[in-house]
């Protein structure tokens, strides 16, 4: 089965990593490591905010200061990690999952990594020229004003676009066209549902963005008038583009987080997923909802009152799929033989936040309520929750259980459990709190606040301190591990997705000879007596 | 076996909607808002209980199932076997389904019922037009013609916002009412209020609006029908005399300049220690004094300061963006205001 | 124990399951996208056309200039497919004749609409000079661009094909440049209507 | 690539060249009848207008991008984001 191939000794390898490479393997680790570090800067940014927001009054930031780290806080986590991230394991992972030695376009490829370097650099230097400090939804008038580092954003938001739309047709294409031998759609590992779902939203959504973003750089460069008022220009219209995006760019943001956890949970719990097609079905449900929803962030507007009914049902309508998916992975554990590796423990603590994210969007979701909380940290605080909780958890959960896949070395699990402790107590101790400042009066996007509101702060502050210091066993895991670990061999998790039954790292051209689909990916479990099996799907395997 | 099966889970549903339906009905949760002040906070409220109710009982049931899982199943020392291979379950996958589409269902409509209420309209309600502009909100009252920077509210009549904004975008917003609107520029948007107690509440704006955003803070004022035509009648002024706190109305004492800054939010853009100013969007004030005379040729510091605030755009530093500064506060203050803001600054 | 050694490995490499090619798929993708920019900027247009009318300058439009500039665009798409053709009957000659009219009618079309758009701004209809302004000019301007790039898309590929690309079993790249060509016509067609007729 | 051997070639091009005529033919009723003062109504008017391009739109996609003859799925890849487009700039529309 394992296939000797000559990874270890090869010395100058690395430099692969640094160069136009059409393997989906290394553009794949290209992304992680990348956004990985963008993830940093952000990081950095929100230690920033913070710290500022640890007691009232303006001391470290003053006005323009803290909107420029709040503006790139929230584009540098949305566009250059969370939304990348998630490409790049789609990247390494799809080709792999689906049994073919490639992606479709492999320059293309090469082409979606490639914009990401620049695009993160022009947002950064973009503090030289007076960085964007509109908030990462640029509303206007706001941002046809504002200095030329808003020029600056809008080129390099443009450019991660362009990366994710050739990545989407990528996606598409390869999974369309290039399965393996015998893999039906049925047959696809919910991962790869999820990418191919959120590739769809990727391809109708992110265009409009694109448009809108050339409207306003138009407005600043060319002296268009598209949202300047006094002739007749609206900035309505802006919110509908930008939300006709950015809405459905948070479930770009958590399908395939979700597909993650569907992974993790049959591998971990030692039991065939339960409700396979539901919640590959509801990964298309959400992504196409997803694309009716948008004007729940503009409820407080003054867009037309009656339009805001219907946005309101089909936000509302989201909780069904996505409660299909999370009933679905409890039913999943239930009888199981659950083994408390790393990657469960963070599917489990993306169980328990996004839920409370999930919920709270649900109050954001019923008009009247939002009318209270809109634009206050109640907002912020689902946000995070959904976000930090959901996405970014079941991006940790995907990195330790691939680790030994990508790397061929196991990590450390003391370090991992640690690691995940921290971040799930540092994550509540953050954005719990501040649920009930938003609710008691507390607008966001300030760098000042009452003092009735410095409890709330405080504990935030601590509990982003305690986020930060969580890192720190992440980082010395990944690096000393990927060094030194022990060798994992191929299969360490005994996973029946195809990407486990070549070595690891896979070699060039990712199987030896053409795999041929023998075995579902979710085949776990001791046969079960007919008479219980008759009430389950029909769609296992052979 | 079965039979105890279903058992359970019907005591267990029971149990967790009797404690949703505490939740939503009989927990005080007033402690999680600000007070209510209006009809609106009321609706809104209720409405956020029964979510509350709501959320709490799905929290239980899935954090519940979660953490049961996690106990009962986990995989004992040296047991290498699998779980039982089962796919799925019909009958439970459409029930985890509907379930959950009902629940949304009937949050929609209750929501909906709630909304219909809030914005139902009324009978020759008050109109007050708000206008917001960097960083300050300014209100007017079209049936008498009364200018001010803090808003006057007769307590249980009707209100009717008009809210439009000079450059970018703003958002009215009074967290003891429980309702905002965008102050959008290029359009008028409508919101009734009916404030139902007396008191004085923060109005805080809630859209970034630039580096002021923080700042730029205004105070409702719910009064007694009295009180309010009687503060009508002295043209929006008095009750506000001197700035801060004042609600007697005493209009003998003389304005206090720092108070005057203070109130009208000076702050926001301008950096000025004593008057707690911490603003960078406009020239720092610290020490105004000892250059004020030498801005302008001919100008001595009175004139130059007292031109500053009532003509921003007559002289404009150097560094900074004419327009910028707002130009409504010879309408919104007295002269006297404007006089003891001057006699302060140049003391700084 | 799923992988299977057998001799698929035409298969494992082309990927052409479903009875798509990948190139062919690709191509259709990011013309999907594509409706979709174009959609944003045409809500654009839309919303200002209904919600700021401009009378004054809409009349100042060329709708006849315009509609034998629709025309010219109409028979490009005409040339190519007719070019694909020859591609599929193995006249190479007869295909970089028809790319190269395609490609010369695509510069005629361009030359149409900087003629318009000069006229216009003599006129005073600009940029900055109202949001029609704004809207026209930065909908047909994208769309103008769009164009040119598939001007210099069909020289490529007529590069190619006198070097000798290009034969009965090989001409997906022809067809490929047709996709984007035709995409670039219907949204044409679209503008047409709704700036010009409308 | 699909099926479009020498044999189907005649008549494709026949095809291309109806379609063509059609096209042309459509644009030239559009001028006259913006061009001409009929005694239709504005509304009338748009509507013909809309129904003649996207009958255009139709004959390209359908004939020059073969959609008529290739996998239905390239169709839906195309019709998706229409229909969503037409949504969009309805709602937007409305103010
Ligand atoms: C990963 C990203 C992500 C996800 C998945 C979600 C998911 C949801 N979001 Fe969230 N949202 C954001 C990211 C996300 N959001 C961001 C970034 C913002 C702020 C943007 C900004 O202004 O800067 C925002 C803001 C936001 C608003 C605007 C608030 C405002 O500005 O006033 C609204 C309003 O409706 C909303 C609603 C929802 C809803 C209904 C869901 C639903 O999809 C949630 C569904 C999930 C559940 C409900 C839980 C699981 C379900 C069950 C267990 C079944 C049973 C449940 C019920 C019957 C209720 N979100
Ligand atoms: C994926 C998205 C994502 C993620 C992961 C985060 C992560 C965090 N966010 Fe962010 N946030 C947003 C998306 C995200 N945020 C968005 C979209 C907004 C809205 C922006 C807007 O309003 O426009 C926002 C806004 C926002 C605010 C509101 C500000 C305001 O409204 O005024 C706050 C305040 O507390 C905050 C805090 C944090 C914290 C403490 C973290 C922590 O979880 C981060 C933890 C950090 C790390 C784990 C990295 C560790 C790094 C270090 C310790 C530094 C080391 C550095 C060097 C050596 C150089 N965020
Ligand atoms: C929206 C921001 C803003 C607000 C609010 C504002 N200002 Fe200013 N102010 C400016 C700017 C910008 C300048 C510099 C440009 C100019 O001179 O017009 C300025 C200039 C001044 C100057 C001249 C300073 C110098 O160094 O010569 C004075 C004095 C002043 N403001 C006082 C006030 C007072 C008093 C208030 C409150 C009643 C106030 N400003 C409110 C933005 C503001
Ligand atoms: Cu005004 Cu924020
Ligand atoms: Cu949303």
């Amino acid at each position: 089965m394992s296939v000797e191939t000559p990874t270890a000794s090869k010395p100058i390898e690395w430099r692969r990593y640094f160069r136009w490479n059409t393997d989906h393997k290394v553009i794949g680790i290209q992304y992680l490591v990348t956004t990985f570090f963008f993830f940093m800067v952000g990081g950095a940014l929100a230690m920033l905010i913070r710290t500022e927001l640890a007691q009232p009054g303006q001391d470290l930031l003053n006005g323009v200061e803290y909107n420029r780290f709040l503006t790139n806080h929230g584009s540098v986590m949305i566009f250059l990690w969370i939304i990348p991230v998630l490409a790049g394991l789609g990247n390494y992972l799809i080709p792999l999952m689906i049994g073919a030695r490639d992606m479709a376009f492999p320059n293309l490829n090469a082409l979606s990594f490639w914009l990401i370097p620049p695009a993160g650099v022009l947002m950064i230097a973009s503090f030289f020229v007076g960085a964007a400090e509109s908030g990462w939804t640029a509303y206007v008038p706001l941002s046809v004003t504002a200095p030329m580092g808003q020029t600056v954003w809008a080129v390099s938001v443009v450019l991660l676009g362009f990366s994710s739309i050739f990545g989407a047709i990528n996606f598409v294409t390869t999974v369309l066209t290039m399965r393996a031998e015998g893999m039906g759609f049925w047959d696809l590992p919910l991962f790869v549902w999820g990418m191919l779902a959120t590739a769809l939203m990727v391809l109708l959504a992110t265009p409009v963005l694109t448009a809108g973003l050339v409207l306003i750089a138009m407005d600043r460069l060319a002296g268009t008038l598209f949202f300047a008022v006094a002739a007749g220009g609206n900035p309505i219209f802006w919110q509908n583009v930008f939300w006709f995006y950015s809405h459905p760019a948070v479930y770009i943001m958590i399908l395939p987080a979700m597909g993650v956890i569907s992974e993790v949970f049959p591998v971990f719990s030692r039991k065939p997923i339960f409700g396979y097609k539901a919640i590959a079905i509801s990964s298309m449900a959400i992504s196409v909802l997803g694309l009716t929803v948008w004007a729940h962030h503009m409820f407080t507007s003054g867009m037309n009152p009656a339009l805001r009914i219907p946005f309101m049902i089909t936000s509302m309508i989201i909780a069904v799929p996505t409660g299909i998916k999370i009933f679905s992975w409890l039913a999943t554990m239930w009888e199981g033989k659950l083994r408390f590796n790393t990657p469960m423990l963070f599917a489990l603590g993306f169980i328990s936040l996004f839920l409370i994210g999930g919920i709270t969007g649900i109050f954001l979701a019923s008009i009247p309520v939002d009318l209270h909380v809109h634009d206050t940290y109640f907002v912020v605080a689902h946000l995070h929750f959904v976000l930090f909780g959901g996405s970014v958890s079941a991006v940790y959960a995907a990195l330790y259980y691939w680790f030994p896949k990508i790397t061929g070395r196991q990590y450390d699990e003391r370090l991992g459990a640690t690691h995940f402790w921290l971040n799930f107590l540092g994550t509540n101790l953050s954005y719990l709190p501040l649920f009930v400042a938003g609710l008691l009066g507390m607008p966001r996007r300030v760098a000042d606040y009452a003092p009735e509101f410095a409890i709330y702060n405080q504990l935030a502050t601590l509990g982003a301190f305690l986020l930060g210091i969580s890192t720190l066993p992440f980082l010395y895991n990944v690096i000393i591990s990927w060094i030194k670990g022990p060798k994992a061999g191929d299969n360490p998790w005994e996973a029946l997705t195809l990407e486990w039954q070549t070595s690891s790292p896979p070699p060039e051209h990712n199987f030896e000879t053409a795999p041929v689909l023998s075995r579902w990916p979710y085949d776990f479990g001791e046969k079960v007596s007919p008479a219980d099996a008759s009430e389950a799907s029909a769609s296992a395997g052979d | 076996m079965r039979e105890r099966t279903i058992f359970t889970l019907v005591v267990l549903s029971l149990v967790l909607v009797i404690i949703g339906y505490l939740v939503a009905t009989q927990v005080d949760l007033s402690g999680l808002m600000p007070e209510q002040a209006a009809t609106s906070s009321v609706l809104v409220d209720k409405l956020f209980n029964f979510l509350m109710g709501v959320a709490v009982v799905i929290f239980l049931l899935v954090e519940g199932a979660l953490i049961y899982a996690v106990i009962r199943f986990r995989r004992r020392a040296g047991d290498e076997t699998e779980g039982p291979a089962i796919h799925g379950n019909n009958t439970l996958e459409i029930v985890w389904t509907l379930v959950p589409a009902i629940i949304v269902i009937v949050i929609s409509i209750y929501s909906y019922r709630v909304l219909t209420q809030i914005e139902r309209p009324v009978d020759s309600p008050l109109v007050v037009r708000v206008i917001g502009q960097q960083f300050i909100w300014s209100f007017e009252y079209p049936e008498s013609g009364v200018t001010s920077s803090s808003l006057h509210l007769p307590v249980d009549r009707p209100v009717q916002f008009q809210i439009e904004a000079k450059d970018v975008i703003h958002s009215f917003w009074v967290p003891e009412f429980r309702l905002k609107r965008d102050a959008t520029p290029g359009q008028i948007d409508e919101l009734t209020i009916t404030p139902t107690q007396l008191g004085r509440y923060p109005i805080r704006c809630a859209e970034l609006c630039g580096a002021g955003h923080a700042a730029m803070v205004g105070e409702v004022v719910v009064e007694t029908h009295e009180q309010f035509d009687a503060w009508i009648a002295a043209g929006g002024r008095d009750a506000v005399e001197g700035g801060l706190a004042d609600d007697d109305g005493d209009t003998s004492v003389a304005p206090d300049g720092r108070s005057v800054f203070v109130e009208f939010g000076c702050g926001a853009c301008h950096l000025l220690s004593d008057g707690g100013g911490a603003g960078i969007v406009g020239p720092a004030l610290d020490g105004i004094s000892n250059i004020a005379a030498s801005r302008v040729d001919g100008l001595g510091a009175e004139e130059y300061l007292y031109a500053s605030i009532t003509d921003p755009n007559s002289y404009v530093v150097e560094g900074f963006a004419e327009g910028v500064m707002p130009l409504i506060y010879t309408e919104l203050m007295t002269p006297e205001q404007i006089d003891a803001l001057v006699e302060y600054m140049l003391t700084q | 124990m799923s992988v299977q050694n057998t001799a698929q490995d035409e298969h494992f490499r082309a990927g052409k399951a479903l009875g798509l090619d990948h190139l062919k798929l690709g191509m259709w993708l990011f013309v999907g996208s594509e409706v979709m920019f174009f959609g944003g900027l045409i809500a654009a247009f839309l919303h200002y056309k209904v919600n700021t009318p401009s009378p004054v300058e809409t009349a100042l439009l060329d709708v006849t200039l315009v509609g034998i500039n629709t025309f010219i665009l109409l028979t490009s798409s005409f040339t190519v497919v007719l070019g694909l053709a020859r591609a599929q009957n193995d006249d190479r000659a007869g295909l970089m004749r028809f790319l190269g009219l395609t490609a010369l009618l695509g510069t005629v079309f361009l030359a149409g609409q900087v003629y318009e758009f000069v006229a216009l701004y003599q006129e005073g209809v600009t940029l900055s000079s109202s949001v029609f302004g704004s809207s026209f000019f930065t909908l047909t301007g994208f769309h103008g661009l769009h164009v040119l790039i598939g001007v210099g898309w069909a020289l490529a590929t007529l590069a190619k094909a006198v070097r000798g690309g290009y034969s009965r079993d090989d001409h997906i790249g022809v067809e490929i440049f047709g996709l984007y060509w035709h995409f670039v016509d219907i949204v044409w067609i679209v503008l047409f209507t709704i700036i010009y007729l409308i | 690539m699909e099926g479009s051997s020498s044999v189907t070639k005649k008549k494709s091009v026949r095809a291309y060249v109806l379609v063509f005529f059609a096209l042309a033919l459509i644009t030239l009723i559009e001028l006259l009848l913006s061009s001409m003062s009929l005694n239709l109504t504005r509304s009338l008017l748009n509507t013909l207008f809309v129904v003649f391009s996207l009958g255009k739109a139709v004959l390209v996609a359908a004939f020059y991008m073969h959609l008529r003859s290739d996998n239905r799925f390239y169709t839906y890849i195309f019709i998706i984001p229409v229909a969503l487009l037409l949504v969009f700039a309805l709602l937007v529309i409305i103010r």
